[in-house]
C-alpha cells in the first residue's frame, strides 16, 4: 500500500496503461501541456493538445476507436460536453447497434465536476445520470485515489465508451492504493460501512459525507451501512438489493439533482426488488434542482453534508416525516 | 456481375451508374408502395459518387451519411444486402438494424456511417489519425458529406483538426443545391463549399460533378497528394439532387425550371452520348447494360424479399462489446 | 369540438399564438418550406428557414428570448438536440439563475420522437429525462391533439424555456378539440381513466397503450387508472401521489429506456411519499436500454405494447412476480 | 470617479485602461490569497477591450465571456460591484450567484455573458435578431470572444447566420495567442482568424490591440458601418495575455521571450508614452491618475469586502421567471 492523492492515482493508471498497450492515446485541450511527464515518456503522438473544440476531440475519439486505437480525451469539465453530446451519444452510444455491431468503442471520456472551486453551473453540473440514460454507454464515478486509479485502469481496457467524471473536490485528497497491478471492474458498488438498520447508497464526494454521517449516527446508536456505487452503469444492482434486503431502509444521497438523477433509479429498483424487505418509504436526499451557484456559502448549501445525511437517516430509522 | 471496384474504364464507370439509377428508381418504387420510409436517394448524383470511389484504392476507408447508395454500389456492395438493410431484414448489412440511413459494410471499407447530418465529419479524422498511428498502413480516408452538412459548425473542427494534425483525409462535399428542403441559397452567402474549406489552408477544388471523368480524374489527383504528403484536401462535386429529399416527396419546393436544367445535364446520359461519340457504346452496347443492370436489381428485390426479419431477440444484442 | 389531427392542431397553435403575438416567431430548418402557411399570414420575417445548425439555432433562440422576442424553433428530431445542448442547457437553462435574474428565456424548442417511422436511433431517441433531470427547463410531451394544441399554446406563453417532444406516431392521429380559445397549463396530469386496482402513469404515445391496456384489465374484472402526465417538468406529483394512495398500485410505462428515466422518478416519487398506500412493489414497463432499431418488427418491439402493458397490470394486482 | 463610458478622449482611454489594469491586479492579488479562485484577468490586453467598448453606443448591446473585467469596465461597470460578484456578495452584479466568470449587466447593456467558451457566440444572433424586429431600435451588438472560441463549430454557424440573416453584430475577436494552456500556433494553421472570417463573405479586419486608438479607430469605423448597413462585421485584435489562463498561474508553460516581447508593448505605457510625447501626460498628471484608479479600486475592495454573502435562500431562487 501506498498513499497518494487522486490526482496521482489517476496519472499513475494513465502512465501504466499506456506503458501497457501502445494503442491507448490521450488528447485534448491542454492535455498535452499538464501532462508533460506522459508526452516525455510516450511521445507527442499518443499524447496531444488540441484545438479547442470539444465536438471534435469526441468525434476523433469515437472514429480512432472504432479503427483500432483506445484514446482517452479529457473534456475538462462536465457542462463542456453539452458540445460533444452527438460525437458520445448519437456516434460513440448507437454506431456499434445501427451496424449490426461491426464496431467497438474503447473509449474513455474524461471529466470534472461537483462543487468546491465556486466556478459555477457553466463547469459544475452534475450530470451523470444523462449517460446513464443513454444506451451503450458506461459511467464511473469514484470516491477514493484506489478507485479512481482501479477503475480508471479498467474503462481504459473496457471495449466500450467510458464516461468517467471526477469529482473535483476529491482531487487532492490522499488514500491508500494498493502496489502494482491494481485493478476495480466496471460495475461493482463498495460497501464503505457495513451497518443493520439503514442503507446510505451514494457515490463520488457524497459517498464520504454519507460515511461521515455513518460515524455520527453511530453516535446515537443507528447502524447505517453505506454503499459506494462507484459505477452507474452498469449499476450494481445486485449490491443494492441485498443491503436492503438486509437493513430494510435505504437513503439514496447525491449531489447532482433530484429529477431523473441515479438516486430516482436507485430508489425504483429497490422499491420494484426489495419492495417487500422495505420497513419504510425509499429516501431520496440530493442537490436542488437549480444551476449551481458561484458563492461559496451558497454552493456549500448546494451539497448535500453529513449533517443532513445524517438527520434524515436517524428520521428515516424513528419513521419520523422528514422534508 | 457488377464491375470490380476498381475497373476505371468508361464502360465500367457508366454501368455503375447505371447500376446505382436502377437500385434508387427500385427503391423509389419500394417507397412509393409504403415500405423503407424516409429512404434518402441520390438519383443525379451519381457521377458524383462514382467518380470519387473509383479514384480510392481497396486499402482506402470510406465514410458516408443518409445518402449512401451510390458510395456502396460504386464500392462494390451487393444490392441484395443493401436493398435486405432497407427493409430491415436479417440478412442487411447491418442485420436490418440500420435501415436505409446508416448503413455501413466494414468488409468494404465502408466505416461509421452516420444519419446525424455532420457525423461523418466527427468521426473522419479518427479514423484517419488511427491509420497514421499504425505502422505500414497507408490508407487515406474519404468522407462522404452535403452542403447542408457544411453548414454544422463541426464541419470546420473537423477541417481545423485535419489541418493541424496533418491527417490523410480526401473531403467529398456532394454540393447538390439541397439541405432538404431548404435550397444551399438560403444557407449559404456563396454558391460553393470549396470558399469556406479554403480558409483553413488546405487544396480545395470543385469539380462538375456530373461528369463522371472529371470528377474522377480531380479525385485520383487529390487522393494521390494526399497520400503523397499525408495531408488532408478538399473537393466539392457540383452536382443536384433530382428527386426529392426523401421518399415519397412531391418537390413542390423546387423549382421546376431548375430541376429541368439539371435533368437535362444527367451525368448517366452525359457520359452515354459521349461514349457513343467516342464510338466505344452503341445501342445495343446500352441496351446490354441496362439489362444486366435491370438483372442485377431483380435479383437484389427477390433476395431482399425473401430475407426474413431478425429474430426478436436481435433487439437487445450489438448494444455492448 | 372539432375533430383535427394532432398535426393540425399543432398547426393551429402556431398560428393563433403568432396572431396574438407579434414577438412569437419561429424558425428552423425547413420551416418556411414546410410551413408556407405561416409564411403566408406573418411574413418572411417571422417565419423562417435557417442554415443546417443546430447549435446557432437554439443559441439564436435563446438570445431572441432574453431580447424580447418569443421563439420557437424545430429542432426536428430528437437526437438532433445532441447538437443544441450548449444552447439549451448552458445559456437557456442557466443564465437566468447565474445572472441573479437578470434575464428570462420564453422559448419554445420542438422534436419528435419515437418509434413509428422505422428509421433507427439516430431519429427515434427518447431523450426528454435529461431535460427533467436539468434546471430551468420545462418539459410537455402530450398524447392527444387537445393536448398538443393547449399545451403548445401555453407553452409559447410561459417564459420559461420548454422542449416540447412530438411522439412522431402520433401526428396523424384525430382527436376532439375544443373550439375557440384552448389552453392546457403546464404541469397537470390528465386521468385518461378512472380506476381502482392499479394505476397505470404514462405519457405520449404509451399513454393511449395504457387506456388499451386498461380495456382488457376490464374486461378481466381489474379496474385500471391511466394517469397521462402530460408535462414531464412541471411533474404533477399531486395528482401520481393521489391516484396510487386510491389505488394502491403503480405501474409506470414509456417508450424512453428505464434507467433515469422519468418512470424512475415517478416510482422513487411514489415509494417516498406514497409507500404507506402502496399494496404491491412499484413496477415499471419501458423501452429496452438499446439504441432505437429500424428493422420494423424490431421497432414495435421496442415499445411497451398494450398487451405487455396488460400483463404487467394484472401480475400487479395479482402480487405476482413479473419479469 | 471614473470616466463616463464614451468619453473618447486619449486621457479617458488611458485611465480606463489603468482602472482595469489597477483591478485585475487586485483581483490577482486576492486570488494569490485563495480567495475567488479561476478568476481570469485581462492584463495585457486593456486597449483591446477600452478601444473597441469606447466605439459603442449607449443603446449598443455587449456580449462578452469570462476575462470580461475589462469590457465591463470600460463600459461603466462599479468596480466594487464586480468585485462584489468575484467574492461571491451579495451586493455584486449577479447577487454572488455568477462569481468571476459570467458576470452580466443588463443596466449596462452588458447581456448573456457565458463562461462556455463560445456561448456568447451562439447568443450573439439572437440578441441582433431582436433588435432587427424590435422598431425604433437602432443599436448593434458587439460581442468579445477569445482565439480559442474562433476554433469552436458555433463560430461559424454565428458568423454564417449573421452574413445569411444580415444582423448587425461587431464580431470582435481577442487574439491573446492563447487558449488556456495551449498556444493559439498549436491549434491553427494560420496567425490569424480573420482568415477564417473572411470566407464567410463579411467584412474582417485585424488591428494592433495594443494600440488603443488604433482599436477606437477600427471600431468606430466598422460600428459606423454595421449601423448603415445592417450587416455584420469581424474585427481582430491581436494582443496578448501577459499574465496566467486563471488565477494563480505560473506560467510555467509560456515562452518567456515570447512574454517578455509583448510585456515590452505593454498597451497603457504604449498610450502613456504617445500622450508624454504630445505633451499631454507629464508625471505628475499620470500620478495624479494612477491615485485615483488606486483610490477607486480601494474603496471597491472595501465595498466587496464588508458586503454580506446572500441569504440560503437565495440558493433556489432565479431559476424560473
Ligand atoms: C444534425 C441533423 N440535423 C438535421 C437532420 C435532418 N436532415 C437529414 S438530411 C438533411 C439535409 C442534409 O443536406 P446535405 O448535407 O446537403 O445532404 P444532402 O441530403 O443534400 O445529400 C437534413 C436537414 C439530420 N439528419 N441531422
Ligand atoms: C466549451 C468550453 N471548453 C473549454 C473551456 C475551458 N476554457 C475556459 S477559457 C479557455 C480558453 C479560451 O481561449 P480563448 O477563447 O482564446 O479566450 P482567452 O481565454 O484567451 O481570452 C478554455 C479552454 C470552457 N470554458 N468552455
Ligand atoms: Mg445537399
Ligand atoms: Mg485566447
Amino acid at each position: 500500500m501506498s498513499v497518494i492523492t487522486v490526482n496521482e492515482a489517476i496519472t499513475q493508471a494513465l502512465a501504466e496503461e499506456m506503458r501497457r498497450d501502445p494503442s491507448v492515446l490521450m488528447f485534448g485541450e491542454g492535455v498535452a501541456t499538464k501532462r508533460a511527464n506522459l508526452v516525455a515518456e510516450f511521445g507527442a503522438a499518443r499524447v496531444r493538445n488540441t484545438p479547442l473544440a470539444e465536438g471534435i476531440i469526441a468525434g476523433t475519439a469515437a472514429g480512432a476507436a472504432a479503427s483500432g486505437l483506445r484514446p482517452i480525451v479529457d473534456l475538462l469539465f462536465a457542462p463542456f460536453l453539452c458540445f460533444a453530446m452527438d460525437e458520445i451519444v448519437n456516434s460513440a452510444g448507437k454506431l456499434r447497434y445501427l451496424s449490426g455491431g461491426q464496431f467497438k468503442f474503447p473509449m474513455v471520456v474524461l471529466a470534472m465536476t461537483g462543487a468546491g472551486w465556486t466556478v459555477g453551473a457553466q463547469h459544475n453540473h452534475n450530470l451523470e445520470a444523462w449517460f446513464v440514460h443513454s444506451p451503450g454507454l458506461k459511467v464511473v464515478m469514484p470516491s477514493s485515489a484506489a478507485d479512481f486509479k482501479g477503475l480508471l485502469k479498467a474503462a481504459i481496457r473496457d471495449d466500450n465508451p467510458v464516461l468517467f467524471f471526477m469529482d473535483l473536490a476529491l482531487g487532492y485528497q490522499a488514500g491508500e492504493v494498493p502496489e502494482g497491478e491494481h485493478l476495480v471492474p466496471l460495475g461493482h458498488a463498495a460497501t464503505l460501512r457495513e451497518g443493520r438498520d439503514v442503507t446510505l447508497v451514494s457515490y463520488a464526494k457524497t459517498a464520504l459525507h454519507c460515511v461521515a454521517a455513518a460515524d455520527a449516527l453511530a453516535q446515537q446508536g443507528i447502524s447505517a451501512e453505506v454503499l459506494d456505487l462507484r459505477s452507474l452503469k452498469p449499476l450494481d444492482e445486485a449490491a443494492i438489493l441485498a443491503s436492503v434486503r438486509k437493513t430494510g431502509r435505504v437513503l439514496v444521497v447525491h449531489e447532482a439533482s433530484r429529477l431523473c438523477g441515479v438516486g430516482a433509479e436507485v430508489a425504483a429498483l429497490v422499491a420494484e426488488h426489495a419492495f417487500a424487505a422495505l420497513k419504510a418509504p425509499v429516501r431520496r436526499l440530493t442537490g436542488p434542482d437549480v444551476p449551481a451557484p458561484s458563492s461559496w456559502p451558497l454552493e456549500q448549501a448546494f451539497v448535500p453534508q453529513a449533517e443532513g445525511i445524517a438527520a434524515a437517516g436517524r428520521a428515516l430509522v424513528e419513521q419520523r416525516e422528514y422534508a | 456481375m457488377q464491375p470490380t471496384p476498381h475497373d476505371p474504364s468508361p464502360l465500367a464507370l457508366l454501368e455503375t451508374m447505371m447500376l446505382i439509377r436502377a437500385y434508387e428508381e427500385a427503391v423509389a418504387g419500394i417507397a412509393a408502395g409504403g415500405s423503407a420510409p424516409g429512404t434518402c436517394t441520390s438519383v443525379g448524383q451519381e457521377a458524383a459518387a462514382v467518380g470519387v470511389v473509383r479514384a480510392l484504392a481497396h486499402e482506402d476507408r470510406i465514410l458516408t451519411n443518409h445518402r449512401s447508395a451510390g458510395h456502396l454500389l460504386a464500392r462494390g456492395a451487393d444490392p441484395g444486402r443493401l436493398l435486405a438493410e432497407v427493409l430491415g431484414k436479417r440478412t442487411g448489412y447491418c442485420k436490418g438494424k440500420s435501415g436505409s440511413l446508416h448503413i455501413s459494410a466494414a468488409e468494404l471499407g465502408v466505416v461509421l456511417t452516420s444519419t446525424i447530418v455532420g457525423g461523418e465529419l466527427s468521426l473522419a479524422p479518427g479514423v484517419a489519425l488511427a491509420r497514421t498511428m499504425t505502422p505500414g498502413d497507408e490508407g487515406i480516408v474519404a468522407t462522404f458529406f452535403g452542403d447542408g452538412a457544411a453548414c454544422e459548425g463541426v464541419f470546420h473542427e473537423s477541417l481545423n483538426l485535419a489541418v493541424v494534425w496533418k491527417l490523410p483525409i480526401l473531403y467529398v462535399c456532394e454540393n447538390n443545391e439541397w439541405q432538404a428542403f431548404v435550397h444551399r441559397r438560403e444557407t449559404m452567402p456563396m454558391a460553393h463549399v470549396r470558399d469556406w474549406a479554403a480558409s483553413h489552408g488546405l487544396i480545395a477544388e470543385t469539380v462538375d460533378g456530373n461528369d463522371v471523368a472529371a470528377v474522377h480524374a480531380a479525385a485520383s489527383r487529390l487522393a494521390a497528394r494526399i497520400r503523397e504528403t499525408g495531408e488532408p484536401a478538399f473537393l466539392e462535386t457540383l452536382t443536384y439532387r433530382t428527386r426529392g429529399h426523401y421518399e415519397p416527396d412531391d418537390q413542390a419546393y423546387v423549382d421546376p425550371g431548375e430541376l429541368a436544367a439539371w435533368r437535362a445535364r444527367d451525368p448517366i446520359e452525359l457520359l452515354a452520348n459521349r461514349l457513343r461519340l467516342a464510338g466505344t457504346l452503341d445501342d445495343l452496347r446500352l441496351a446490354q447494360i441496362r439489362a444486366r443492370v435491370l438483372a442485377a436489381i431483380d435479383e437484389a428485390a427477390a433476395f431482399a424479399n425473401a430475407s426474413p426479419y431478425p429474430e426478436l431477440s436481435e433487439l437487445v444484442t450489438d448494444v455492448y462489446a
